[in-house]
């Protein structure tokens, strides 16, 4: 089947895929900087084999004339620089029959994993291409190839590859012929995926990953100190945040373990440093005994958890969000903690900084649960708001008199003293304790402490943030983190065809918020609750902790593969009529 | 805190109302009185030290301070010392705790600790004993020690040597103590507070209940026959012909104490966005 | 208000404190021995002060016709041999105006805290008495007092005092004139409590506390490998089994830390040898990031978990539940496991060794989810009946074709290889893999393994012992753990009102049993759920796995405190009612 | 496995067909190499072989032999590989991972373990970087390596040790290695499995994706210029004097080995009843 003729579209998807060392990457992020450049919005998300350096690699890049924050259900286009147990991708690239399929002849046959698409396969003989230019590679011809069938101006991609070689001039010469050579072999292409023009900007553009934007959020918001271990996908995060902190006053340490990075931010926290860790599932299990110490101490501390595929070591690359029970419940004893999860790449920016807030107004530790697909996403996003939320910890004055650290107020938050203030020194404990800090085994201290902690979270006003609502009926979606994105666009697909639905998704998971939800979701017959989980834990909190109205149907699958349009598409439809 | 408070404190003025819930007898009160002696000596605030610990007996002691303190969870004592003092380097910080808080589920901070040489001090009051726990083996536990029930034979296993670990992790001040000699013991703890970089002090601290053999100490101490050398190699040499019982300064090395800076940033939050500006 | 005279009763309680060094709990074990001896049930709970040594202390004695495993409303005798701080306990005193408190006149008043219940106090010279008998201790005539009150035979008393003594003949003289001096001092006071003749016994009896039960209910189930890191309450489980396991060809092995501990009994049961640990709270959470390492690579191994106050380190002498969220969502990842809690002393035999063997059978970790109260109580029991349960773990023939660790078979269960066989050699694996542990980021593996974990839980048949279900009618109370005892106490006395329902106590909390809950609450209107948590954590966790019928309301309170069943009973009496 | 399956093992009978993820000249190849050279070497059976690790590129060898493996978690291989060979002393357990999984998070087990002195072999692939996580600093990394983000000054710390703390432990075998000389390794590691008690073989072992300059090592590397010690004093002086380049046993102790008697209990389970019995 030869594909249509092209009516110009909102958004284009396109992967790049080739052995280690064939630049997909480098390709890639140019034409992801050349859509910005354009004006376009976009997002590119990567995937490699399990080799740590040499093996295949794939970049997906989606081009959209508005924000785009989730994969298409298939891509339009799939160019391979080479073959190279790129089959092994074959999950992650769904293509169409009206899809294309450009390989190098000369690398071999294309997959039967992707020609069983119907797609037809386009011989580009990129290879050939590069070698007739000196110092070309074909993966500059690739990058101009896939501009022009998307109809990308080549200024655009000429000036982002300038960008990108800025400290290799060069090498730059050779990769704009290269560019050029395979924009005009995109000539003969049996079909083209031109994009709409692009939107007038109306405001600045970020190139943003979600990673650097919860470090960024963290900034923002106050910390000024990070402990951390190494974690896959956690560890962008940290070498985002090393020189950054460092530029503003702060420091990052690289500690023995996550034991070391937990405990480290706890004590420079109880030094009146805002304080932060990132890491992943693994990491977040070795810190929960200590975020329990965190809890009783009231120390408040921040820990982002770029979730990754669990149970155990699982596949460290990819994304998943199995690590709610863990983040909800994982603490020994009753120790009401918060948890946040950011439900795009920009929100990660928000949502890490309210956390930092609200972490310092209420003195216990809050978890922001990100995921490996925010985390490593990168996108062109509008400028986030400017934002109010910074740390603002109570603390006690000099020589405060007949100071308790830990006083039962009404709001549970007590004047913290921080180490050098004179006539309030004290101790703080991870033992019962009573309101000046002594340890105590009397019920009557425990339990009104415990009161005390709890009533900390309950007093603070979370205003709207505690979830985005959008949308009217007496249908409802709940979901959160980066389900968000394809449910959202599944939503304004499903509504072309008559759909009408609220969308509830959930910013602040704990402490509950009923009030809040049973507002959000009044006059509501059926509740869909949407999760990457593979047990629904999204949907059993939810059940543990909110009357959810009406009938409750929940769809909830595991990673590695991210969650589609279609896919929720068709759950909704299925739903929507049940 | 009275109004003149600028005037010199007395070791009294470090040692806060609450009771130990220590053994009568236990080594552990003479070291609370060395560590308010030595804060006294160093003419320091109550306010601008730290005592941080894990949990046992003697992770119990920055509470029997007047001074700011951490009581945290078993084993972490180091790791929260570290942060506090990174973050807030204008404190002195004394990190306190147990044989077993520090040399086992603590050992791997231990060593890093070393490595890293924060400038604080750590204290470790040694009675080759879980104390808190009532009475099993730790690491510094002679192998042949029968009285635990969950060792009925002894452990088998080979002492961990602190002072060896210590200098050979990087350690810039080691000095071993015996709680026996308060006055001693607080001349010591002055020295490795007074000198930078990670200081780490061992000191001898009977639990008289579950190690009443251990009265016996006082008779077994004694002074190192030799001063306080900065080379590691003889250091090494001393310490592998140690009798365990040599009291003293062992080693004071001139290493770079780790401190990144701090609230010394140029950049405001907002100059970081120009790196994701298009 | 002077004590009623003596109506003979099925149980009495009597607490016994004293100074550090005072002997109270050297005389409570002799109490409860003699008990024993005379042929009644009793059990024994102990306090201290939160000095190491040498502070207060209290022994809790309650003996009875009957099996006895929680404490009463209140104490009919409090004996001190001085009153030097204990005050302290007395939230954990209760005493009624029928109470009779003995003190001696030399060691002061005694504390008002008691004193306002309205009990008379008597006078006894304890030390006087103590000192007219050469190497006398007042500790001694304390018991002889005591024994005389609630009426145990002298010949049971001289024989507990022998038993105790048979290692120091030198002071038994000096003991049994102490109790005799004792009993004689007893015909003065103003009040008794005789307790009805003790039953026949029928069945044979034990002496044990919980922990004890458990480490023999591990070794029955096929333990024969341990590795443990000390922690009160679980010490003293510990210490149970170093020598026990020595004698059955076991071993135990002190580890460095938590994180040794459970990675230790992960090697020698990839080895082939039935493995455990015992815990408590903090260090539960220090092993919960390879919990999911033994679910992933599919590993069994039991943890028991003898909770104690939380969250941190909390109270460490005092016990609560609320472990609960952390045993059942602790893993990251989605991560199966088994959760089971014994509800009785002699209970936690039955469900270590039930543990063992389910967590053998399905190849994955077992939690127990013990607490202080049963651990540490001292109780005679029945013994227990001789179970079947042991380890009956699938293995794989010496060069089994085709051998695949991790196949796919229908209930879950594979095969597992034992180093040493020939011919099945393969790696074990905490990255997600396929069928033959070949490491694998394939959306198809990770969908198949997640299933297969699962379907091992699921296709167990866990027979009755999933919970003991008891009585009828349209309400049901529903609970676990040591809450059992006080709850099963209170329906007893309700039922003489009048009141009628169930009882469920659930042994299994992990995985969900729904249709036998089902079952079990057939018909039923109205469900109390009742816990020793703050946050409802039991409660929570059934409105997530089950739908419960009718309307649910929970009843729920934090430790240190243990359940009575007076508050229990009028909880009943609300509920109810309303 | 064939029916003659008792017919001497050839080093390759040792390796397994899974293709490693490591990168193109990663010195791990020659590691997994040597490994299985002295498997053949010893006579061993792959049955009655287990290798165990954490995670990190070199912690992935064990699905490369043909033997019994698990790949556990970061950090806690030792722990694992003692449980087994305390639970099964007839297996032969290697336990095999990296300088950041073994001295960084791991570190607490490896100086236990080297006191314990459980009869196994454990090797470290040193490339003084973490190589699975692209590229941060380990604990043998120089503190002024620059090329990690996180740590874009150099970590400024004090290189971790591992001989030396394996000596100051306890360790009853100690020697180094370099991957780029197989056969010499194969012979180290054969004498470290044949040694009772806790063998440590510190193997340099190039990443050359994150650190290209370690391709030189092989310039640098020499035999040790003396033979094995007894000795742990004239040990500890030859390590403290060492280039960090010395290749070959240093130490064999003449330790108790630690090993509990299992499976040799005279009694029944229901024999412990009489504890219990009125
Ligand atoms: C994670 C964790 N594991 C175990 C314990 C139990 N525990 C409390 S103190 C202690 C050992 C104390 O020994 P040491 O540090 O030598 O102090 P000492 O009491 O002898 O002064 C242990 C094992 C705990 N609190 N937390
Ligand atoms: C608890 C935990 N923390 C962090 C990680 C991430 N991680 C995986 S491998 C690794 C370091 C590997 O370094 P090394 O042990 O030296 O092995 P190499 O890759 O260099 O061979 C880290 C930090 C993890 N998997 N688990
Ligand atoms: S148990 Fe030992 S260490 Fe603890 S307070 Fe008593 S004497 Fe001191
Ligand atoms: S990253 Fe380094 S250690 Fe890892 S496989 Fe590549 S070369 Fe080897
Ligand atoms: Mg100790
Ligand atoms: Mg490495």
């Amino acid at each position: 089947m030869t594909p249509q003729n092209p009516a110009p579209r909102a958004s284009v998807s396109i992967v790049l895929a080739g052995s280690g060392g064939a630049g997909v990457m480098t390709a890639g992020n140019m034409l992801l900087e050349a859509a910005a450049l354009a004006g376009y919005y976009a997002l590119m998300t990567r995937s490699s084999g399990p080799q740590i350096r040499g093996g295949e690699a794939a970049a997906m890049v989606r081009i959209a004339t508005g924000p785009v924050e989730n994969m298409e259900d298939h891509f339009h286009v799939l160019a391979a620089i080479d073959w190279q147990n790129i089959h092994r991708f074959a999950a992650e690239i769904p293509l169409a029959a009206t899809s294309l399929i450009v390989g190098d002849p000369d690398q071999g046959e294309a997959p039967a994993e992707f020609l069983k698409s119907g797609a037809p396969h386009a011989p580009v003989n990129l290879k050939k291409l590069a070698k007739s230019i000196p110092g070309g590679w074909p993966n500059m011809v690739a990058l101009g190839l896939l501009a022009a069938l998307v109809g990308l101006p080549e200024a655009s991609v000429m000036k982002a590859v300038g960008k990108s070689l800025k400290k290799r001039p060069d090498s730059l010469a050779a990769s704009l012929a290269g560019v050029r050579a395979g924009m005009a072999a995109a000539e003969a292409l049996p079909a083209r995926y031109p994009l709409l023009p692009a939107p007038d900007a109306t405001s600045a553009r970020w190139l943003i990953t979600g990673n650097e934007a919860a470090g960024y959020g963290a900034i923002r918001g106050g910390v000024r100190f990070v402990a951390a271990y190494p974690i896959t996908p956690g560890t962008e995060l940290l070498e985002w945040m090393a020189p950054a902190l460092a530029k503003v006053g702060g420091a990052l340490v690289q500690a023995e373990d996550e034991l070391a990075s937990i405990n480290m931010i706890i004590g420079a926290s109880y030094g009146g440093v805002p304080s932060l860790t990132a890491t992943s599932g693994p990491g977040l299990a070795l810190m929960i005994e200590s975020l329990g110490l965190a809890t009783a101490s009231e120390t408040p501390v921040v820990v982002v958890d770029v979730q990754r595929v669990g149970p155990s070591t699982g596949i460290p690359t990819k994304s998943e969000q199995s690590d709610l029970n863990l983040a909800l419940y994982g603490l020994h004893g009753d120790a009401p903690h918060l948890v946040l999860a950011p439900n795009s790449v920009s929100d990660c920016l928000f949502t890490t900084q309210w956390a930092t807030h609200l972490a310092e107004a209420t003195q216990a530790p809050a978890i922001v649960l990100s995921d490996q697909f925010l985390g490593q996403a990168r996108a062109v996003v509008d400028r986030p708001a400017d934002l109010a939320f910074a740390a603002e910890r109570v603390t006690a004055p000099a020589n405060a008199p007949d100071y308790k650290r830990y006083a039962l107020t009404d709001s549970g938050v007590s004047p913290m003293a921080i180490p050098g203030t004179p006539g309030t020194a004290y101790t703080a404990d991870g033992l019962e304790h009573g309101e000046r800090g002594t340890p105590s085994s009397q019920a009557t201290d425990h339990l009104a402490q415990l009161d005390k902690r709890r009533r900390k979270l309950d007093s603070v006003d979370y205003g709207s943030h505690w979830a985005d609502v959008e949308g009217e009926g007496e249908l409802a979606v709940v979901t959160f983190g980066s389900c968000t994105a394809p449910v959202r666009e599944a939503f304004a697909r499903a509504r072309r065809d008559g759909f009408n639905a609220r969308l509830v998704s959930m910013r602040l998971l704990s402490p509950a918020q009923p009030a809040r939800l049973a507002d959000a979701l009044a006059g509501v017959k059926r509740v869909l609750v949407i999760e990457q989980t593979h047990s629904g834990q999204f949907y059993r909190y939810l059940r543990s902790e909110y009357d959810l109205p009406g009938s409750v149907s929940s769809y909830r699958r595991p990673g590695p593969l991210p969650m589609r349009p279609e896919e929720i598409v068709s759950q909704l439809e299925q739903w929507s009529k049940a | 805190m009275n109004a003149n408070a600028a005037a010199a404190l007395a070791p009294k003025d470090f040692k806060s109302e609450v009771k130990p819930v220590w053994c009568p007898g236990c080594g552990d009160y003479s070291v609370l009185s060395s560590i308010t002696k030595a804060f006294a000596k160093l003419a320091l605030r109550v306010e601008n030290v730290a005592v941080v610990s894990g949990i046992g007996c003697s992770s119990r002691i920055p509470a029997y301070t007047t001074c700011y303190g951490f009581h945290g969870v078993h084993g972490r004592a180091l790791a929260v010392g570290t942060g506090l003092k990174l973050a807030r380097p204008d404190l002195t910080v004394l990190v306190a705790g147990g044989d077993g808080d520090g040399y086992s589920i603590g050992g791997n901070h231990f060593m890093h600790a070393c490595r890293r040489n924060v400038d604080l001090t750590y204290i470790v009051m040694d009675n080759r004993v879980y104390g808190m726990t009532k009475g099993q083996a730790s690491p510094t536990t002679e192998p042949d020690w029968e009285s635990s029930k969950l060792t009925p034979e002894g452990t088998g296993l080979r002492e961990f040597h602190p002072l060896v670990i210590a200098l050979a992790s990087g350690a810039n001040f080691i000095a071993r103590a015996f709680s026996g000699d308060p006055n001693g013991t607080a001349e010591i703890i002055a020295e490795a507070i007074r000198t930078p970089g990670f200081s780490f002090v061992e000191i001898l601290s009977p639990c008289v209940t579950f190690r009443p053999e251990q009265r016996l100490w006082k008779d077994k101490v004694h002074d190192a026959p030799v001063k306080p050398t900065s080379d590691p190699s003889q250091a090494a040499r001393r310490i592998l012909t140690d009798d365990g019982f040599n009291i003293g300064v062992l080693y004071v090395g001139h290493r770079k104490t780790y401190q990144p800076p701090i609230g010394k940033g140029a950049k405001q939050a907002a100059d970081l966005e120009a790196g994701f500006a298009l």
